[in-house]
């Protein structure tokens, strides 16, 4: 390939890029998240069963998903910046828990709003809600270890440590309408294809771009934020702080 | 087997600050390093560096030229390190606290071992009490009769005299001495002198810039 | 493995002279246990239904807030830095903390749970089941508190803040421990939540030792 | 024995303690582990006999009856294979409906009445248009069958099927 | 006064440095509420019957947990100490740490309150007594711990030894509070319940800045 | 009003030994006294006594000849102490905890009067950072630039040479000698020598029996 992606573990070279992308990535969530919106409430037809109320789905299913894959990136960054030791990786994944604890905010409190109407009540102790409450404490424990500890190298590698040991939980949320009996239906999108017309699978998958791209630009921000604060002393920032003024 | 002790251009920072950056020295056996410098000049750090306790931001500790990190316990079996905590549990006797210590070690000593190595350390009469009960300078002496049980090459020690009256520093500088005569070797921080009868001495100060390559 | 044994040893050597420890966890367990009918009235049915689900969580807030003192002294006294440089794979030396732990912790509870279950008016074979899941799932509470407490030592707060950690991890367990009696008591027979529960077992054996070590590493770095 | 060594019995000891985990899931999975109880169990004296449990399945069509004050309903729940009458006083989710999931809470009386104290609708993983509903149901297909080979039988959600497995 | 404020000042800053401290002992709150359901099964009878013994022992466990933190930083970096020699009268220095620990693990509780009401389905005026009840009782509980923290100052396992210490005098407060809860939602008003947990408040405030401070001067000789 | 301090025949037992007993001193304005002895002799214990901090057995403490356990606050008010632990918090900055611990004292002290008290002592730089990841000898200073800024008589100082550099003993060698030649008092324990240029110095030796007479 002709990128080389490695280069960007180095802070100087990841903030110019991540400077770069950001307005394309503002520009693609707005423009898919009005999209998806657009479609999610005048195209997508009502459902034979559920009425309007599953339009709920065009935000819960996206947000769940994206709560457990932001999991899965912060803990692999995390491990990265375990075993490589690069600043870099830790500052990702630093910048991708807040997002993901939102996400996973989201799923839930769409979930429970959902599930009033639907199943008659806003929460049962099935296995995925439980697992999923899990998820959202983890993150929020993530980052209540990190805001703790004042040495940041310690704050770096304790927190990534807490992400890898809690990742034991996505699977699980992800499989426990298999394995259990739940409350939450089982699922609609699988590896073997969709049980949702085309209708209304269209507008869910570019929300979930919508989503995912809206991840990249908090992400991103948030990254930038930290690396001017972690490398203020470096030159390269100095000088472009010169540059601004 | 004798081995040498190396660090190279070892590089240590704490918040935003770089405490030292291409700090490196080497030890023979029959050699004390003194590490030297104000306070706060990073001494410490440096010592919990050599035992593998803090890592280095770049640099590497070599022990017989392999790195530290990937030895694991086959350096720390060489290693006997005081730090600035004494490491002794309040609830056991000074005995007890010196017997655990070394059973963990994998290396027991009996009763009466440990009891005489506290009594050359100016403990007798109190080897008996729990650690809670001792004054300062007692708790001291007590984690540095430690050094007289340990048959390891290398003492790592973080300032060793603080607390200490003049006869236990007399006593302590005489082990030291002992040790450093015998071909093992010493690293230390101190602000006091440590006078050796034989082997060579070195001198490691840190502060300023460009600092740390041993004399 | 002479790690570990060592480690238990000394441990249990220092739980002896601190007797007052082991006792006051117990007699958590009691207290707590005894509160609740206390808050919410002594109806003998609500509290046979109740009955497991309180034993339960009392064991796991009575583990949680012994775990305080799993690393604490050691860190503060300087005697883990020394741990970090002996010649023994760290990750022995926490598992045998960890079996020590338990022995002072958890342990005590599983022997004395029948007793409060009695209070709570659970029949004979209930309680069977009911010491059986705490004695598979207490250890794993202290596995996965170790890993808890090893991350926050030091920090302000730590007490409350490990429970912010470990809780989540703890639920799983609470649930499959506190099912499992109530499997077994309204007649569905609880093995497949014991099996669970043992499976957690291994699992947290097999991992929190090592990630424990780690973070132990990490936090005296 | 030398580091090496050590850390490989280390590292054997933990795989050895994960596979036995693995075994115990497997293990688990198959004695039940539920959120419900299908008519089935019930039939099969599996569920709890003097204790309120969820009762989970489909309404059967045409079951539902609703008495004269408006709040008491009737229904019965079945898997296809056995059924239970069930009476409920409150109200329906808004889901609720004769041929759909639902999950209700309570115990059985003497009487082989089992009587509900909570009622929750559980539907299944298919969404589509109206229409489309219609044009299977006219091909004679079951809409809530799916369209896929793999499709349920007997037009239970498919969370209602694997009781555990 | 001045050394009440004086030291509140001091201890909110300290706090505000360590958000993490606050936020910790809600979230603590937070999980130890949700997982009494857990436990013991969803039924939403038993949860309305079960909420505010359930939330009111959360609460006294969630105080009980931060009084750790009352003294214990200050003794073990010597600040105590020097409180000991300040030229101020100690029980009002004792009774500023008491307002901080509460302003930090009390209050937030209170305020947390009905919302965690809301999901046990309590309704809206037994909520408004459940804060009042909370309000009331749990700067008594603050008050009461810091004598039972004061006196197990630097004793290893202090954690469990101050909780069988404080939870017998807690247990009058839990009683009453969680009783004024059930006396108001079954209809007999819970204001003798209220009232009597007024009386424990002012008794409290007469009594126990004075003991903590002698607990503390007994604690450091 | 200058005022003197006096200790009578105290005596101290801990657990089943006598610490010591009969021992007793006078300070007048303008004197420093000297607590020497062995490790574990009871010299902290001693200086805990001064501060009430400690019951003594029998006898008693006098400030201005009046027992200083009735006293109280007006006894304190003239009081500076700094004790082997630092007593200052580890999330506040070295500025704020001069600036907390004046204020609790009831004599506020400004942001800059702090700054130039923490500078004196060598800590320039390092003012603003927070206490926890200073080193030991920073965090001593720390604790020592308290006694600059206290307008009290008397100071009481368990070993407060202990992890200084040459430079921060010399300091604070300076600082105690002015403050009695200024009329001030000092009471301290070193196991180092403390010259002073003016006013009067006594040492009271503790150990062996029959100690502590102050000479
Ligand atoms: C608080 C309650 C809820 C939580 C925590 C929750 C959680 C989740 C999670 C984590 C996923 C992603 C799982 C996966 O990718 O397989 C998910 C997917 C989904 N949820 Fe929920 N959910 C809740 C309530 C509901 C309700 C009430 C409904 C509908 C009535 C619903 C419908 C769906 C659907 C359709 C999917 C997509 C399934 C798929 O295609 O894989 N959820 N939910
Ligand atoms: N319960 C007890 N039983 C026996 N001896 C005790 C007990 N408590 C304290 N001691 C003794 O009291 C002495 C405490 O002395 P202190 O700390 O005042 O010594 P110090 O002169 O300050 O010594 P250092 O120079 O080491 O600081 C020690 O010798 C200790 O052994
Ligand atoms: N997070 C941080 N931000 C800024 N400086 C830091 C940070 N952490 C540590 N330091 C600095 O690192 C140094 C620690 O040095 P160390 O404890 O090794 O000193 P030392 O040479 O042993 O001093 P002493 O003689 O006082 O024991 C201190 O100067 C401290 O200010
Ligand atoms: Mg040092
Ligand atoms: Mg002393």
């Amino acid at each position: 390939m002709a990128i080389h992606w490695t280069k960007y573990s180095a802070p100087s070279a990841f903030y110019p890029m991540a400077g770069r992308s950001l307005p394309w990535l503002a520009a693609g969530t707005l423009l898919l998240t009005a999209v998806g919106v657009y479609m999610g409430l005048f195209s997508a037809p009502t459902d034979y069963k559920q009425g309007e109320a599953y339009r709920i789905m065009f935000i819960h299913v996206p947000a769940a998903w994206m709560s457990m894959w932001l999991y899965i990136v912060m803990a692999a960054y995390a491990g990265l910046g375990l075993v490589y030791n690069t600043r870099m990786a830790h500052m990702l994944a630093a910048a991708t828990a807040p997002t993901g604890a939102i996400f996973a905010f989201l799923a839930l409190w769409t979930g429970a709003f959902w599930g009033r109407p639907m199943w008659g009540a806003w929460w049962v102790w099935d296995a995925r809600l439980t697992s999923e409450l899990i998820l959202f404490f983890l993150y929020l424990g993530v980052m209540a270890l990190r805001a703790a500890i004042d040495d940041r190298q310690r704050a770096d590698r304790a927190s990534a440590l807490l992400a890898l040991v809690g990742v034991v939980n996505v699977p699980i949320i992800y499989f426990s309408v298999k394995w259990w009996n739940t409350l939450h239906q089982g699922a609609t999108i699988d590896f073997s294809g969709s049980k949702m017309d085309r209708s209304m699978l269209w507008p869910m998958l570019i929300l979930t771009v919508a989503f995912w791209l809206y991840s990249f630009v908090t992400i991103f921000l948030r990254a930038r934020c930290e690396i001017l604060e972690r490398e203020r002393h470096a030159e390269w920032v100095g000088e472009l702080l010169d540059n601004r003024g | 087997m004798s081995q040498s002790l190396e660090a190279v251009s070892l590089e240590c920072v704490r918040g935003d600050r770089r405490l030292f950056s291409d700090v490196g020295f080497a030890l023979e056996p029959g050699e004390l390093l003194h590490v030297t410098g104000r306070n706060g000049s990073g001494k410490t750090t440096l010592l919990r560096m050599v035992c593998g306790l803090v890592r280095p931001q770049t640099g590497m500790v070599c022990w017989g030229g392999k790195p530290v990190s990937t030895l694991g316990d086959e350096f720390f079996r060489q290693l006997t390190f005081v730090g600035h905590l004494n490491a002794i549990k309040d609830e056991l006797t000074g005995r007890e606290n010196l017997m655990v210590e070394a059973a963990l070690r994998g290396n027991p000593v009996s009763e009466s071992q440990a009891a005489s190595a506290l009594s050359r350390m100016g403990l007798k009469g109190h080897d008996r009490l729990p650690a809670k009960v001792l004054s300062q300078g007692q708790r001291r002496r007590t984690a540095l009769a430690r050094l007289l049980l340990a048959d390891t090459p290398l003492w790592v020690l973080d300032e060793p005299f603080v607390a200490l009256d003049v006869h236990a520093v007399e006593t302590l500088q005489h082990a030291i001495a002992e040790h450093v005569a015998a071909d093992g070797m010493v690293v230390l921080t101190t602000h006091q002198e440590v006078p050796i009868k034989a082997g060579r001495k070195r001198t490691l100060h840190m502060g300023g810039s460009g600092t740390g390559v041993a004399a | 493995m002479f790690a570990v044994t060592g480690m238990v040893r000394r441990d249990v050597i220092l739980a002896m002279r601190r007797r007052a420890d082991v006792l006051t966890t117990l007699f958590f367990f009691v207290i707590v246990a005894a509160l609740f009918p206390l808050g919410i009235g002594p109806e003998m049915a609500t509290l046979r239904i109740m009955g497991p689900g309180v034993l339960w969580v009392a064991a796991l807030l009575a583990s949680m807030l012994s775990l305080g003192r799993m690393f604490a002294a050691d860190y503060a006294d300087g005697t883990l830095e020394q741990m970090l440089v002996l010649p023994q794979p760290l990750s022995l030396l926490v598992l045998g903390k960890v079996v020590a732990h338990w022995l002072g912790s958890g342990l005590p509870l599983v022997l004395l749970s029948p007793v409060l279950g009695l209070q709570y008016g659970l029949a004979p074979d209930v309680l069977k089941v009911l010491v059986i899941s705490l004695l598979l799932g207490t250890p794993v509470l202290s596995l996965i508190g170790a890993i808890g407490a090893a991350l926050t030592l030091g920090l302000r707060g730590g007490g409350v803040l490990v429970a912010l950690l470990v809780l989540p991890l703890y639920v799983p367990v609470l649930i499959f421990g506190a099912g499992a009696v109530e499997a077994h008591s309204s007649g569905l027979g609880g093995e497949g939540h014991l099996s669970l529960l043992g499976a957690f077992l291994l699992m947290a054996l097999a991992l929190s030792p090592w990630a424990a070590a780690t973070a132990l590493r990490i936090s005296l770095d | 024995m030398k580091p090496r060594q050590k850390r490989f019995a280390l590292v054997a000891i933990g795989l050895v303690a994960l596979a036995g985990a693995g075994t115990l899931v497997v293990n688990a999975m198959r004695s039940n582990l539920v959120f419900f109880f299908s008519p089935s169990d019930v039939m099969e004296g599996k569920a709890p006999h003097n204790k309120a449990f969820r009762l989970g399945g489909l309404v059967e069509a045409g079951s539902v009856q609703r008495q004269a004050d408006g709040l008491t309903v009737h229904f019965v729940v079945t898997d296809m294979k056995k059924s239970v009458p069930v009476a409920y006083k409150g109200i329906l989710p808004d889901m609720f409906s004769e041929g759909q999931g639902a999950v209700a809470q309570g115990r059985m009386g003497a009487d082989g009445t089992f009587t509900a104290s909570e009622v929750l609708a559980k539907h299944d993983e298919k969404y589509m248009p109206p229409e489309v509903a219609d044009a299977l149901e006219r091909a004679g297909k079951d809409p809530s069958k799916g369209q896929h080979p793999g499709g349920q039988p007997g037009g239970m959600p498919s969370g209602m099927q694997n009781g555990g497995a």
